[in-house]
């Protein structure tokens, strides 16, 4: 928000930076393992992990008050519910 | 009192055996709509009645309905629909499992017609005919678009979806004759997409019951016999003026044009259709197209009898699976 | 903005509410092709990896990392703007736009390698070592999903753009800066966007 | 209070009508776009009736028909049923009711009328120029091979889901932010949540289908196969992606109605709802379950037995919350002192025909039971039932309730009766035969048809013409009243609502200074006095 200007530090951006690209680091390393039917369920576990990471540190989506919230957690879950959907009905047929 | 709700409500007569126990579950819903309909209607009016005034009548304190009775009434029409629920899913199953000793019949859906293959390699078009008291399983695909078979009288339908195999079953009860109609959308003449069921007693039928495995690949013998494809192609592996059925099916036909291309039924289907739009490299473009002349289920058995040369050696090994590939292989196992 | 509102704050805070729900509606836009590319999946299976494995990991990872990095710059951007130290706020922004830049060409690079393979959308597909038509499925979904996420992040440069000129001509200061903030959400939203394509498109094989 | 000019004569000339930020204008702007959308639609639908009239070639050829239903189809939905109600009368009223000046983003606002202008054009242009006959659900593979122009048409109706997202953004931060002091989420009145909830599913739903038809649109131009058959595709995927879209869309097509019934039922009744958090919440409820049912439309489509199973139940939880609206609205008319006239017609209207749609709803979620009716008439029936009988019913009860508010005069209630019945009843004639029709088994979109069905298609289209009749009324008696109704004070009905608390028709920024609301707007039980204006006697203490 842009009340009175406060001194915001800046370690928090870089510290988060830096668990991104080791996040991303460490998706890269498990995939090269291939560990079958388990990798893709890893991979996108570290997906979302760094998905809020940016959410929570980069957007600092807690400033936003409730509703923005609200937002992202409807989006993520009615995007879940889509793949479940179809992905249920080719793989039940 | 089931003839008279089926006359009242303009239902068809009840052909199949599932339609009965459907047309019930019908009678119920539809007259616990029509009664809450009336219901809410009239309690309206009897509160615009009984009610009536102007704002300047003295003042009448809120209505203040216990919150349990609400949560009654709702839960209670929650409980009804969740019953309707159960008998309908368990109906639909019913529907959607084909019982093991059916006859199996192949169903082509194309624009504006519909084809039926029987397990004797007989074919026909429009006319659907079965024995009355054994149950029937269909097997259907389309050549282009969505169609959906539907036979009102047997209360069964079912979407015919290009590129997959769906299936539909019914027995029925006794001869007679029943529409066929295409309920999905189709194009130009979707409403002239109709054909007729004729429901024969079994006695008549005796000659048809033969088993069916590879019986449609035997028809397609007799129809490249018949159709002169013989001339050109052989089915022993020595490639003749036309390349050779056996070992065609699933292998890399190079193009002509460069490139190439998997021998799928698609690309048969086309190439007998339109012989020169991805001609086999290394064969002379002689080939007639067959458009309009060979039916859509004499194209499927020509199909069946290539896909059944393949281990027949000559061709180099099937790279692919069929295009329907595991994507689509329907809930019941199609006899290959 | 209309004089609706009393003051500064509840317009702002009605704008960061506006754009959140945008970006909702946005990040949606990809959930039709999040359900195709699991139902394909889960339809296609093993032809379907095999397509997965032919794309290149270290590109994609690259591109990971370059908006990662981005992304961390727009954040910085604004952590500068908060203390007013404008120069290094637009020299942050101009970081990003560079780093945008780079992943398209990175992409552009991908997609003429890919085309020159003949891995091209739908019917112009002719890859002849991946025939099977759950490869030319992957291809068509992974240029859909990546063409889509392209357009968002040329049109998150365009705001960068647009927010460096508003720096420079001094619009934006440490007392007003939504534009700037409302810019950078936007444009997180495309790096979370690439962070759950990049497993699906390239990883997962 | 110094008399503020209306709003209507707040600015003159063509070019403040055009660039107006003015929420009331770009209400009526809309009304007036959606109405003559509603006219095409049914110019199309009387002679999509007039053909069915015998079983073969009546009036035109097949082509000429197919194009006709899906035309009917695609302006009826996105020209006028989704825009209909939120458009105009949510832009309109959401802001007085909350006591705002105007809605949060004015000029997004004009933006989105703006849209769909350009979007109602593209897609009419399209219709004019080759139309389309793939039905308004675009299936795959035949919206792929028609020879239609699918393409353009799609580019039309994803730039009106534009428009349709724009507008639920402003509602939504106009209702979290602007509402007047001391007004909690529990005191603004139900037509707001109503607008509220549906804004939520614009926003959250239409980005899905501008995805679908994006993709059917380029598959149709240049062939990128992702429901080709022939690529590998699988055509069942664009049913999944269309009605993940679609269903909640019917639900942003009745929700508003809704909303006008509650403000409709309460103020003739002068009794304050029975349960107002029920029906708050009811309008979240079918927000958000709604979205979870959209299987139930492709239980023969070929879909898993497993899918049908799981939307079968879950389109029986969606029923419940509309069931909750229909016994709160009935209960409230209990112990109230009701005044009838036509907005309260269209309300007994609106219970039967909803009541009796929504049941025949749930009869088609029950799976066996769609086996034999799906893509029937009765289907067709089913929906018309709650979009006509439900939304275009609220439609016309909303354009009565508020006329006095919007132009400051009254209408003829006889004429206003007898038009109303006329609709209604020509309804009624028009659609229940097409439930037998249905049940006969006669499928949608059939140009010829067995000739045993054409007695009741005969019957339908007598229905459909004293429908017709009945619309043509309503316009010309409202047209009468706009010029020679005679003048009604601030508030006719005796609303406690707070749209009627401002003058009418309201003043360009509705309120001279924020208003603060001690009268509740379903307080009916203060005291009236017969005073004529509430707001009159709030400002005096």
């Amino acid at each position: 928000m842009s009340e009175p200007p406060r001194p915001s530090r800046g370690g928090r951006y870089v510290l988060t930076l830096a668990a991104l690209v080791a996040l991303t680091a460490a998706s890269w390393g498990l995939a090269q393992l291939h560990l079958g039917e388990l990798g893709p369920a890893i991979a996108l576990g570290i997906a979302a992990a760094k998905a809020s990471l940016v959410a929570l540190l980069f957007m600092e989506i807690d400033r936003y008050g409730t509703a923005s919230r609200v937002v992202a957690v409807v989006t993520v879950v009615f995007i879940a519910l889509l793949c479940l959907g179809t992905g249920a009905d080719v793989a039940m047929r | 009192m089931n003839e008279l709700f089926r006359t009242l409500l303009g239902l068809p007569e009840q052909a199949s055996t599932v339609a009965t126990q459907i047309d019930y579950l019908h009678y119920v819903v539809i007259t616990t709509a029509l009664l809450g309909a009336t219901g809410v209607a009239a309690a309206i009016i009897f509160c615009l009645y009984r009610f009536r005034g102007d704002a300047a009548t003295e003042n009448h304190r809120g209505p203040s309905a216990p919150f349990w009775l609400e949560l009654m009434a709702v839960g209670g029409l929650l409980g009804m629909f969740l019953a309707f629920w159960l008998v309908g899913f368990r109906q639909y199953m019913t529907l959607q499992t084909p019982p093991a000793d059916a006859i199996d019949i192949y169903v082509i859906g194309k624009q504006w017609m519909w084809s039926f293959a029987y397990p004797d390699g007989t074919v026909s078009n429009v006319e659907l005919r079965v024995p009355a008291g054994r149950p029937v399983r269909l097997l259907m695909t389309s050549r282009d678009v969505i169609h959906s078979f539907y036979v009102p009288a047997f209360r069964v339908k079912q979407d015919v979806v290009p590129g997959r195999m769906t299936s539909l079953w019914f027995e029925a009860r006794r001869p007679g004759t029943y529409d066929i109609l295409c309920a999905e959308y189709c194009g130009l003449s979707h409403s002239r997409m109709r054909g007729r069921v004729v429901v024969v007693p079994p006695s008549q039928l005796g000659d048809r019951e033969g088993e069916q495995s590879g019986d449609l690949a035997a028809t397609g013998q007799r129809v490249a016999a018949e159709r002169g494809c013989l001339r050109c192609h052989t089915v022993d592996g020595t490639p003749h003026i036309g390349p050779t059925f056996a070992g065609l099916w699933g292998s890399r036909v190079p193009l002509i044009s460069g490139g190439s291309v998997v021998a799928d039924g698609a690309y048969l289907t086309e190439s007998m259709m339109d012989p020169l739009a991805k001609l086999h490299a290394g064969f002379p473009p002689v080939m007639p197209s067959y458009f309009g002349r060979l039916s859509a289920v004499e194209t499927a058995a020509l199909v069946e009898l290539i896909r059944s040369l393949r281990d027949r050696g000559g061709g180099d090994e099937p790279l692919a699976p069929a295009p329907t590939g595991s994507l689509a292989t329907p809930t019941t196992e199609v006899p290959r | 903005m209309s004089e609706a509102y009393a003051d500064r704050a509840s317009r702002e805070h009605a704008l960061y509410l506006g754009m959140w729900v945008f970006l909702g509606s946005e990040t949606l836009l990809f959930a039709g092709l999040f359900g195709l590319y699991s139902a394909y999946r889960a339809g296609y299976g093993q032809p379907f990896d095999e397509a997965l494995r032919h794309n290149e990991q270290w590109l994609g990872s690259v591109n990971t990392l370059v908006l990662i990095v981005s992304s961390f710059f727009v954040a910085w951007a604004v952590h500068l703007t908060r203390n007013d130290r404008l120069r290094g706020a637009l020299w942050s922004l101009v970081a990003v736009v560079a780093l945008g830049l780079t992943f398209l060409g990175l992409k552009a690079f991908e997609y003429t390698h890919h085309l020159r393979e003949g891995i091209a959308p739908g019917a112009l597909y002719h890859y002849d070592l991946l025939p099977d038509p759950a490869a030319r499925i992957f291809f068509t979904l992974y240029y859909f999903m990546t063409g889509l996420h392209a357009l968002h992040v040329v049109a998150g440069l365009t705001v960068m753009v647009w927010l460096i000129r508003r720096i420079r001509r001094r619009r934006i200061d440490a007392h007003h800066h939504t534009e700037l903030e409302l810019g950078g959400l936007y444009w997180h939203l495309v790096d979370i966007v690439w962070i759950f394509l990049w497993p699906l498109l390239y990883l997962t094989g | 209070m110094t008399a503020l000019p209306d709003f209507w004569r707040a600015d003159r000339g063509l070019r403040s009508w055009l660039l107006t930020t003015d929420h009331k204008r770009i209400g009526v702007l809309f009304f007036i776009g959606v109405s003559l959308s509603l006219l095409i639609g049914g110019v199309f639908a009387l002679l999509l009736r007039l053909e069915l009239l015998t079983p073969d070639r009546t009036l035109f050829s097949a082509a000429t028909y197919n194009k006709l239903f899906t035309h009917h189809g695609i302006v009826m939905v996105w020209l006028f049923m989704i825009p209909a109600i939120p458009a105009t009368f949510g832009n309109f009223f959401l802001p007085i009711m909350i006591g705002a000046k105007d809605v949060a983003f004015p000029k997004l606002n004009l933006a989105s009328f703006y849209v769909y202008a350009l979007g109602a054009i593209v897609t009419l242009v399209a219709m004019i120029a080759g139309g389309v006959d793939t039905g308004w659900t675009f299936y795959a593979p035949y919206s792929t091979v028609s020879l239609g122009r699918v393409g353009l048409v799609a580019t039309g109706v994803f730039i009106l889901g534009v428009s349709s997202i724009l507008s639920g953004i402003n509602f939504i931060v106009t209702t979290h932010t602007l509402r007047a002091r001391g007004l909690g989420w529990f005191d603004i009145p139900l037509f707001v949540w109503a607008i509220y909830a549906t804004s939520i599913i614009q926003v959250l739903a239409t980005p899905v289908l501008g995805l679908s038809l994006a993709l059917v649109g380029v598959d149709h131009v240049w062939g990128l196969g992702l429901f080709d058959p022939e690529l590998g595709g699988d055509p069942v995927l664009f049913q999944h992606l269309f009605w993940f879209y679609s269903h909640p869309a019917v639900y942003i097509m009745i929700l508003p109605a809704m909303g006008v019934i509650s403000e409709v039922v309460s103020t003739f009744s002068h009794n304050p709802p029975l349960s107002y958090r029920a029906i708050a919440y009811s309008s979240l409820g079918i927000a958000f379950v709604g979205f979870l049912t959209w299987g139930h439309h492709m239980f023969v489509a070929g879909m898993s037995t497993f899918d049908a199973g799981l939307f079968g139940i879950l389109s029986m939880f969606v029923a419940i919350f509309s069931a909750i609206k229909v016994f709160t609205w009935t209960a409230t008319l209990y112990g109230g002192r009701i005044v009838f006239n036509t907005p309260l017609l269209y309300f007994l209207g609106f219970a039967f025909l909803f009541v009796f749609g929504g049941m025949s709803g749930v009869a088609v979620a029950t799976s066996s039971l769609d086996v034999h009716w799906h893509d029937t008439y009765f289907i067709v029936a089913h929906f018309h039932f709650i979009m006509v009988g439900g939304t275009l019913t609220g439609f016309l009860a909303a354009i009565h309730y508020w006329f006095p508010k919007i132009t400051g005069r009254g209408y003829s209630e006889r004429w206003g009766l007898v038009s109303a019945m006329m609709v209604t009843l020509g309804f009624f004639f028009t659609f229940m035969p097409q439930f037998l029709l249905g049940n006969a088994g006669m499928p949608r979109r059939y140009y010829s048809y067995p000739d045993r069905f054409q007695w009741l298609n005969v019957l339908s289209t007598a229905g459909a013409s004293v429908l017709a009749l009945g619309m043509i009324l309503t316009v010309g008696y409202l047209a009468a009243a706009i010029f020679r109704g005679d003048r009604t004070g601030a508030n006719p009905w005796r609303s406690r609502c707070f749209e009627w608390r401002v003058p009418s028709p309201p003043p360009k920024h509705n309120f001279a200074e924020p208003p603060v609301w001690q009268i509740g707007c379903y307080a009916y039980d203060v005291e009236d006095h017969g005073s004529d204006d509430v707001g009159a006697k709030e400002a005096a203490s």
